[in-house]
């Protein structure tokens, strides 16, 4: 990676370290993303992907490390930084494996919770949370329950719902992983768009050939650590590491 | 051989008690609602100082009979020199008794909402206090209810135990015609119907409601405006 | 409530929990005690209420049950409990009880044409009554007498109309009214000869089966009330108001009003004088 | 104030009534559980026919007041010529009604068993009998513990309401001592105490049978030694 | 296909048709599976698979046709002709989307029970079980329940249980679509064993490339009826219908 302006770096992780129950599960861990790029996280279960990715909104806090969010130092050295925890998730989009919208609420109304607890006036939050909805294709499903949609529905709202207070950056953690493969098109297609819109996303995903095919930047995570990141191209297509080889290979096999 | 009771006479006192019954219902419901809430809120907590605490309430007034509590509430707290009305005393019985149940009921239904859910609302900037109040809460109180209202209809039915206290409700009143007429089976008879005709349109509202919330049907005003106003957005756009 | 009547300074000295009022535990038991709208009535509640008058407190009753009567006094919500409630060595312990207002004979409630006359016949029945009554111990003694106790004299009429038990011991105006509100149940009420001086000293609990005394119950402080009832329960007897409230219930003066012998000693050097002699006609 | 009672003279009928409260919860309760389980399987019937009754029936004996039931069942069916003695009127009168409960919370587990469950079993061969006994009954029974363990407990206590048709239990025992002694509220104390005694026992141990049960932990002998065989074989091996 | 033995046929369906509330779902479906082969059958959601699958154990009672298993006639016009419905299931086994193993049994009573149930004696349905577990990679496993278990060792399970009566044909309806990459892979190797051991199949899947691997047979299936079968390099290669191209297409831009 080329020096840039400061600036443009929306997350900045430096010597990231976490460990559960005295077992290091991000071990060291630096890692830069720029605005309007798309870095995707690959790599075997357990290796801490996850982690890593719900640490960027502190609801998993780490032992040490620096983190860097939209401009802000919101943990550094072993404690949080950040006074304003809702502020600095408002400016963090979440999407989930398994969606978790909230299930007694329409989906114009999971979009709209966020910006009205946010203090956002009713009829703007609302008239946003449509316009959101559209945007993903789910417009004529704004008044509908979670339950009475399909996975990949359900998953583009929760889209919506991550986008509803213009974060500026939004994590998905294998956001297609629960879906069958219309389903997953459908959602892809979305992340594509945002992708278009120049929003600037981390994905942990297991779909290489998106991953390939929309991701900037390609980090494959074992272990804890970073062993091998770089272009999509060079990552998966000739991966210097054993471990990204063996990894790709058995992917390969379950194809 | 039955109806021999002269029913007409004893109407006025039947809806006098009939009146108490139902007092004694509301009162002791909302107060073992709002104690269950607060014990399984403890419950659910992280810390054990507050957990232990109500673990323990909770056992001791399960597992006594409620005819006890009643008893030391309006005679033994007398004797220790807290004198409690007969509705206060009353009311105080049920409350802490039906707060134990209500609290596990709660407890379970709160724990019961998935995981997922609070890290969602989290992430969105939620505080911890917006996360209960609007999603964990909902949530918990739909799964809740069909357990609550049990609760609800068992408590109605116990306000019968209160006959011990003088609170006059309505089976103090079945048990005075009894004794002036000898006519024990007819007038228990004529009290379960009353009762029956209390709980039952009592726990088929209830399920009417509970049906409606599953339904997603919006309850409160502001939400049923909010979804009105959705829709008016929608439809705009559609013409 | 009505404050504003002036409570009289005599009143005022017996020491009710509420100047000039008087708080009465009963229980729904007819024709002893019952409610009518906000007044007692009954046997044992006209009597009170006469006493109440003369003495100048205002008469407030609470409706609960026996175990309620009991501990209400106890715990001071109220300041008395009566109805048929019968004075025994072991409960005047736990309290104070005035002079007999009447004395009870031994009724018995029995299925019309069954005839059961001394303690000999009950002997290897089903005998009921109702817990807490002094019966229960004397029936306990009969030998080979099997014993159905019920909260309320309910249950033992409609098991004695249901062949379950042979007789009831039950307060004899109780066996009265229900012979007249209940005639289907074909229940008819009998005289227990008392049992003699010797069989009731080779069975104690069968002093019971003889004529008992009942009594107003009061806590153990209310010393200058319970002497004040005590008085004008005398008074009573003395001004044949008494005579007239025992007729009015169906009772014969003659049975009700007049000690039997033994009576005297079981309340001498117990919680009366050793020279107390019991009121009577 | 406090214990003047002599309760040494009043153990052995203290004891006594101990029994009976243990004789009659175990009875009612063995009978309320086959009821309530044959409710729950009329109710999650294909056939209306079978479903309708059962829910009236569950309504009915869920809206009117156990103490009716109980006087009903003993003096009323005897005016109508059935002639119960006290402990089987007693046992049916709690019979009848825990068998109400017990099937609302059968039923709900029995339809809270996933579909694809009975689906696999039939996929497997199994009978429609197999079905229900290998596979969804397990599961429903563990899902119907907590529910059905808090009943047994209520009823345990609720035995204490038999005072009506002089059972001779617990509470009756209690009553007969405070009329003796005058002590109404040490005597409430001490009874209120016993039943704890029992209560608190009880539903401890059956949350201790539900956690094992959840655990997976074999109960019967028969799966215990299936499960020692397979670790014998599987250890043979590794050998 | 050719002309083989009748002996050879293990699966026979003619013009099955099935409804669902008046809605057609199969529309006259005939196919057939020889002895040792192995059907994939793909397709739209909702285009009839899994109903297809089920009528083969009558788990679903078709409206009208022929269905013949293992040499009998199991339907045929419009009445099940066959009399011992559990021998007849006991000779298919089934294996689920979701598993739906039994959870208050460990995984060696999982497949103890249809053996146990069909009269087999407890030690020979023990020791079969335990080498079924074994030849599904899971002998050290065998005491575990279900919850204790990832989806791939779930599944595994769910095969040797659908294996312990050693039926005539076993049925996937699309058995590693709740799985994660690295499960489906797992489950993939088995079932491609049990095709070199010669077991018979038939097999809903969206795993398009494991298809082509293992499968005879291709089927694709839409709107409830078969649109297109052949083998694999004819179906997935060079698709004779709009509407399989279309599919392919769709499937491809998933990926
Ligand atoms: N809350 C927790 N408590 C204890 N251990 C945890 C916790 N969360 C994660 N772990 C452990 O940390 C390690 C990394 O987990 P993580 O979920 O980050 O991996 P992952 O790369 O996302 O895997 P997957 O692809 O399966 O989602 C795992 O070994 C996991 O068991
Ligand atoms: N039990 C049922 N009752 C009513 N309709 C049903 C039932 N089962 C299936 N259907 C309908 O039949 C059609 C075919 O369903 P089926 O499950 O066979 O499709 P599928 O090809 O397996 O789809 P998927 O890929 O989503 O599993 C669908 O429209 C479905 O809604
Ligand atoms: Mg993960
Ligand atoms: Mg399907």
């Amino acid at each position: 990676m080329s020096v840039t302006a400061l600036s443009d770096v929306v997350v900045r992780i430096e010597d990231l370290q976490k460990s559960f129950d005295g077992r290091l599960v991000l071990d060291g861990v630096s890692l830069t993303v720029r605005h309007r790029k798309i870095v995707a996280i690959i790599g075997q279960s357990g290796g801490g992907k996850t982690t890593l990715l719900r640490c960027l909104n502190l609801l998993e806090q780490p032992d040490r490390g620096l983190l860097e969010v939209a401009g802000e130092t919101i943990f550094s050295g072993s404690s949080v930084q950040c006074r304003d925890l809702a502020k600095l998730r408002q400016s963090v989009g979440m999407v989930f494996q398994k969606f978790n919208l909230f299930p007694h609420l329409t989906a114009v109304e999971n979009v709209m919770l966020a910006q009205l607890r946010a203090g956002v006036p009713e009829q703007d939050a609302l008239e946003k949370a449509v316009q959101l909805l559209r945007r993903v294709g789910l417009g004529h499903r704004a008044l509908a329950y979670p339950e009475q949609m399909s996975g990949g529905e359900q998953q583009r709202v929760a889209i919506a719902r991550a986008l509803a207070l213009k974060p500026s950056v939004l994590l998905f953690d294998e956001p297609t992983s629960s879906l069958d493969p219309e389903s997953t098109a459908e959602v892809l297609r979305v992340m594509r768009e945002l992708a278009e819109d120049g929003m600037t996303m981390v994905l942990v995903t297991h779909e290489l050939p998106f991953a390939r095919d929309v991701a900037d930047w390609v980090v494959f995570v074992d272990g804890g650590r970073i062993v091998e990141q770089g272009t999509p191209a060079d990552v998966l297509g000739k991966p210097r590491e054993l471990r990204t080889r063996t990894f790709l290979a058995s992917y390969a096999a379950g194809q | 051989m039955m109806f021999e009771v002269p029913w007409g006479e004893y109407a006025p006192a039947l809806l006098d008690g009939l009146e108490r019954t139902v007092g004694y219902t509301i009162a002791s419901f909302a107060g073992a609602a709002v104690l269950g809430l607060a014990l399984a809120l403890l419950r659910v907590s992280r810390h054990r100082a507050l957990r232990i605490p109500a673990a323990i309430y909770t056992e001791v007034f399960k597992n006594i009979p409620l005819l006890a509590i009643i008893f030391v509430t309006y005679f033994g707290l007398a004797s220790a020199g807290l004198k409690l009305d007969v509705f206060s005393a009353g009311c105080v019985s049920l409350i802490v008794f039906y707060a134990a149940y209500l609290s596990e009921i709660f407890r379970a239904a709160i724990s019961g909402v998935h995981g997922g859910q609070q890290e969602a609302a989290e992430a969105l900037g939620l505080g911890k206090i917006s996360t209960f109040a609007y999603v964990v809460f909902p949530q918990a109180l739909r799964s809740a209810l069909p357990g609550t209202n049990t609760m609800l209809v068992d408590l109605l039915k116990s306000t019968s135990l209160l006959v011990t206290i003088s609170a006059a409700e309505l089976m103090s009143e079945g048990r005075l015609i009894t004794s002036a007429t000898f006519r024990a089976l007819e007038v228990y008879l004529v009290i379960a119907a009353i009762y029956f005709g209390l709980c039952y349109p009592l726990s088929q509202g209830l399920l009417w409601l509970e049906r409606k919330i599953r339904a997603g049907v919006p309850l409160t005003p502001k939400r049923r405006r909010r979804l009105k106003a959705a829709r008016a957005i929608l439809e705009g756009a559609s013409t | 409530g009505d404050s504003k009547t002036p409570v009289s300074d005599a009143a005022a000295a017996l020491g009710t929990l509420e100047p000039g009022v008087l708080k009465v535990a009963i229980q729904p038991y007819a024709p002893y005690t019952s409610l009518v709208g906000d007044k007692m009535a009954g046997l044992d509640a006209d009597i009170l209420n006469a006493v109440a008058g003369k003495l100048g407190l205002k008469v407030k009753p609470e409706l609960t049950d026996f175990a309620g009567m009991l501990a209400g006094v106890q715990s001071r919500r109220v300041d008395i409990t009566i109805g048929g409630v019968a004075w025994t060595a072991e409960r005047q312990k736990a309290g104070l009880f005035t002079d007999p207002p009447y004395y009870s004979p031994p009724a018995m409630a029995v299925r019309a044409g069954e005839h059961y006359r001394t303690v000999q016949d009950l002997q290897g029945k089903d005998l009921g009554t109702v817990e807490g009554y002094v019966w229960v111990k004397s029936i306990q003694a009969v030998p080979g007498a099997k014993l159905h106790a019920y909260p309320d004299g309910n249950g033992v009429f409609d098991d004695l109309g249901a062949g379950r038990i042979n007789v009831g011991f039950l307060d004899p105006l109780l066996v009265l009214a229900a012979q007249k509100e209940r005639p289907e149940l074909k229940v008819e009420t009998q005289y227990l000869t008392a049992p003699s001086a010797a069989d009731v000293k080779a069975h104690p609990a069968y002093q019971y089966f003889q004529q008992y005394m009942t009594a107003f119950y009061l806590p153990k402080q209310a010393t200058a009330l319970e002497k004040a009832i005590s008085e004008q329960i005398r008074a009573m007897y003395a001004s044949g108001e008494l005579t007239g409230l025992i007729k009015k219930y169906g009772g014969d003066p003659a049975q009700f009003l007049k000690p039997a012998p033994e009576i005297a000693k079981t309340r001498q050097g117990v919680d009366r004088p050793a020279d107390w002699q019991p009121p009577s006609i």
